[in-house]
């Protein structure tokens, strides 16, 4: 066990699944020069240019390649630098990832990686800091892998890489410099099973992705002031773990969704509806989501602080749903 | 190209080749129009031609991708019918398993990657595949089958950039009919045209008259050569046209007079045959080919028309392994 | 008053506006034939090649430049043809549209239109038959429309055309045949307006766009059978009418949403959390949701009609929320 | 290019411009390192020879789109260096009160319709704005900025060739400095470069020394009069060097060796400097107008710093006119 950094964790888990497995290999710029964010640091001098291939500025291209080579039976990890820029490959995600083995009666498995980092990440603005996981919540065809911790951001892309899913990682950048424990073989880690944070009583925290330390925070914060939450970290969005949820909220009646993305139509809603419709009404005492209003990311520190939703906000929106 | 009797065998295939497309292609029409196929239906007659000649110098282990307008790339890279025709009725048999329908024809068991619903769709795919197999050590190439609408796509720029800078065995065809859905190319498409965007891209490029089938077989040889060799990619420019409306139902209407008559004389199928009687051919043998044609196709059709429907359960199948389907 | 068709109540509504603004103008592919439908059949006649702009396949450029045309002050209207080919123009309305008002600090207004027929119409299959308008609620910066009668679709277009908001205009290309009444002079309907469709008792249905009709001829069934429901057809996802959703389950305690779209994280999501939280969950005696699966669109009509919500499953989803 | 008198006056005014452009920039690095400015932050010293000599072409009715490395084409059309200066710092009387920063720079009330996070995003725009203003009956055009990055996206295709089949009024400008981010250039871009490529989209082009202001001026200048006299659009291919990293965290150590001190002596205002000098201009006339630029970016980086951040509630603002924005 060595204590690493989350894009450490990261880059120990594609190092240890390339090697293992020639047929992975990883496109998208900059690459070759270990990522924008060092995720692919040394790649380049132990597996060469045919299987770190640092690419134009080419988006479509690097989504749409990237499937036509899993066609063929290789297993690309797709990188695109910073999630915004999906937006200039949809079609190649949307239209084509998502449909193709559907489309085509199973003659098709289009096991791809699609790497993501998203989120607030030091005043980047409107175009370099959105989180639309829940949009590929609702896309059928793929997985969606939200981790938040270098153990699990390690064990979830093993899982990624070796799935004949398409799975989109989303990897959270924000908490890249973040530190913890990484095994020396790193063991996959199954989609749709959340992870614990904290038992408690009085009411259930569902989170995932960049609000995960906030939320951790905000339990601490809670519990000395005697409000014992049941904190669950989903790490997938989809599948995403139903059971653990409900399990929790049948015991604490009181349900908060926090996540960093706008709380209107956001993933925080379906997890509110299920309980809701699984549950009914009667089982559940209060129920509330917790995100950013529904405005793009400002610059300015100050404005980007006043929508963020941070440990302080979870806090007061736990108490809320406490009064009554 | 061979000579002699290879030479014949190879021109007979051709033809065949380009019979049963537009065989295939008619009587889907027609079963379109007796309510037999739902969904928009997108038919290449008098484009023939290019498909056949192309994909006769492909190998098995080659792939294809293909745009809306995918019956004759599939049938030429040796697609099976029966599977193509229930897949065009909706029937569990279908090559998609009824999911997919004309628009999204696939037979990967022969190299075809499926037809695309997105103009310009197959050419990343296409890029990304001829990437896949050099990783993978296999000297296959992929052949990307895209009209003149798409030329004016992104994807279009991007993947022939990104084929020509990783030397990627990829042949590019353009099929350029000169109409996009309903609007004429020249209408929509500035400067010299494809073949000069694919060289100011690094692919060089040929033109071929797309409507002489021998001069798309023997472009395709030389090209394919290279591209096979190690040479980077090449693009086909192949000038054809389009017979028919855009879909099934659209009657062309804004065709000017006489045009669609004019370009008859010039059809691929017809041309070929001229040839062939003119090496000596017989007329029965050409006839004989016709013949076998539709009544491959029409005995598809009637398969199909009998085959069974899909369960209503392969509705919810092949999505992704992971997580429920969550049914309704 | 004239009876009629969807498509031409929407042509009508946009000859109106053009006649009355020379500002306003249209791009997209084969418009000046008249667009794919007939939606703007006649107006090369009467406007001209430069306010009709019959466009090459080029989404990007299409969404793209209708943005830059409306930066200098012009409105135009960019037609798509068909919703899932916008997925070729997400960083023109997602990066671009939606922020650059927010971005630049108010000194832009994008007025455009983004008209996008969208669902799923004659055996099109999965990537011509896609509802995502549940995306763009979640996405800042941009108002929703989901119209589903002649009469709305025309008043809601003239709204969208002179909103200075950019407006995402879904029409619903499954109805386009619907007939129904247009007044001589289209007057705008405001956005964020629920239409009652229905008063009821027993329960309440939320719905929008192509779901619509599925709907109304399931609470007939219902009524058949004594089961009252209190029918709201949304018309617009963002604004949306909170307010005529909440006062209507106050009063019935039940809630189904119906749509079209799939389930998992659909806006249902929305509606269903909305009022958990407004109402709190006591108020509720049960809610459901009523969407595909999480499954693409397949061809074959008997797969189609397998997952399509129809009205058999909205009166047997009604049915189930009534029996506890 | 006027003669005598005038002359000199358009130099100086050039190399003005240049000045505070380099000035802008070398403070705002400096305030970047102070942690006085957030976020991201792209310089393009060693480039505004280009930035410069194209807007001196352009009227204050004319607009601009850019990219990522915006400050100096903003300076140059005449943005207030109050506003940008406080919103790179995130104030609130930013031109775009604070929501914008570096990345976002614009400033409508001259023309430029702003920077953009996306590589290539700027060229649909440029050309819909165009298309716009000929609506109006405007005569004014549009100048499009971008990089050699940009040439390998598709919106790159998709705008030239809509431009040129509409004729519209717009001069592409490519300032090719040879890399993109970490990446050389060369290394990602294949065939024969930006040029070919908009000549096969039928927009001619003229390649330029990017960082000899005055070839760069006399380029503009003949094709805006031929954009604004309605000869459709031009391409100007600007060749220069970046001189720092991408970002004002990068240290670019992935150069060679020396290359970059090679490059500081072909620096465009190390050129145009020595250019006036020879024509006769005293060096103290120079060193007022650098010295001035200097204390004029100083002041303002020192306002800025003193200035109000915005109010919180201004987070909420700017959004759209309907529907609410749904306080946390
Ligand atoms: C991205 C996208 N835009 C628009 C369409 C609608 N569409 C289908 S086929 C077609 C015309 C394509 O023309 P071309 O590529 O020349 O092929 P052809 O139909 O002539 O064979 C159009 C516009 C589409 N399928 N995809
Ligand atoms: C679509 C997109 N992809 C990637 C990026 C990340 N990125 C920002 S600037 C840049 C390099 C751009 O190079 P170039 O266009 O030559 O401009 P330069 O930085 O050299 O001025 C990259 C890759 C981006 N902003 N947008
Ligand atoms: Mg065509
Ligand atoms: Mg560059």
């Amino acid at each position: 066990m060595a204590e690493v950094t989350l894009v450490e964790a990261a880059r120990l888990a594609a190092l240890q699944e390339m090697r293992r497995d020639p047929r992975v290999w990883v496109l998208g710029e900059d690459v070759a020069r270990g990522g924008l964010f060092g995720q692919y640091r040394g790649f380049i001098e132990e597996f060469g240019a045919a299987r770190i291939v640092s690419t134009p500025i080419s988006e479509s291209t690097i989504m749409g390649a990237g499937l036509g080579a899993a066609l063929v039976g290789t297993r690309p990890i797709i990188e695109m630098r910073i999630f915004d820029f999906v937006m200039c490959a949809m079609d190649e995600l949307v239209n084509q990832i998502a449909k193709i083995r559907y489309m085509f009666g199973g003659q098709a498995r289009p096991a791809v990686v699609v790497r993501m980092p998203h989120g607030m990440w030091r005043n980047s603005a409107a175009q370099h800091s959105q989180m639309l996981e829940s949009w590929f919540a609702h896309l059928p065809g793929v997985v969606v892998a939200v981790p938040a911790t270098p153990a699990d951001t390690a064990g979830l892309l093993v899982s990624a890489i070796r799935s004949d899913d398409p799975v989109l990682f989303f990897d959270p950048k924000n908490l890249f410099p973040l530190k913890g424990e990484v095994g020396e073989a790193i063991e996959p880690i199954p989609f749709g099973e959340a992870r614990r944070m904290r038992e408690g009583t009085d009411l259930t925290i569902v989170t995932w992705s960049a609000m995960v330390p906030a939320v951790e925070e905000a339990a601490l914060t809670l519990a000395a002031r005697g409000i014992s939450a049941d904190v669950l970290d989903l790490r997938t969005l989809w599948p995403w773990d139903e059971r653990a949820v409900l399990a929790s909220v049948a015991r604490t009646g009181r349900l908060l969704v926090a996540h960093e993305a706008v709380t209107v139509a956001g993933f925080g809603a379906e997890v509110v509806s299920r309980v809701v419709e699984r549950l009914g009404p009667a089982r559940l005492r209060r129920a509330a989501r917790l995100g950013q209003p529904r405005v793009p990311v400002p610059f300015a520190p100050v404005l980007e602080d006043a929508l963020k939703p941070d440990a302080a906000k979870v806090v007061a929106a736990a108490e809320a749903l406490l009064r009554d | 190209m061979n000579a002699g009797g290879d030479n014949r065998a190879r021109l007979l295939a051709l033809y065949g080749t380009m019979c049963r497309i537009r065989a295939f292609e008619e009587t889907a029409l027609a079963a379109h129009r007796a309510g037999e196929i739902p969904g928009p239906l997108h038919v290449s007659i008098g484009q023939e031609g290019v498909a056949a000649g192309v994909c006769l110098n492909l190998r098995p282990d080659d792939r294809i991708t293909s745009n809306h307008r995918g019956h004759g790339h599939a049938l030429a890279k040796g697609a099976g019918v029966a599977g193509m025709m229930e897949e065009l009725l909706g029937r569990a048999g279908g090559h998609c398993r009824g999911k997919g329908g004309s628009m999204h024809i696939a037979d990967f068991s022969v190299g075809m990657l499926g037809a695309n619903g997105v103009v310009a769709g197959g050419i990343p795919i296409a890029v990304g595949a001829a990437q896949g197999l050099r990783l993978l050590g296999s000297d296959a190439i992929v052949c990307c089958f895209f009209g003149d609408g798409a030329i004016n796509r992104g994807p279009f720029l991007e993947g022939l950039n990104w084929a020509a800078l990783y030397r990627l065995p990829v042949l590019f065809v353009c099929e350029d009919n000169g109409v996009a859905a309903f609007t004429r190319a020249e209408s929509v498409t500035a400067g010299p045209g494809v073949a000069a965007r694919a060289e100011a891209l690094g692919v060089p490029a040929v033109p071929v008259d797309g409507n002489d089938a021998l001069a798309v077989d023997a472009a395709a040889a030389r090209l394919v050569a290279e591209v096979r060799g190690g040479g980077g990619p090449r693009l086909l420019h192949a000038t054809t046209f389009r017979l028919m409306g855009h879909t099934s139902t659209d009657p062309a209407a804004w065709r000017e007079v006489g045009e669609v008559e004019a370009a008859r004389a010039e059809e691929p199928i017809l041309r070929l045959r001229a040839h062939l009687l003119e090496q000596g051919v017989a007329p029965r043998t050409l006839d004989a080919i016709e013949g076998d044609a539709r009544a491959e196709m029409s005995q598809a059709r009637a398969a199909a028309l009998a085959a069974p429907w899909p369960d209503a359960a392969v509705a919810w199948e092949d999505v992704q392994d992971s997580g429920a389907v969550e049914a309704a």
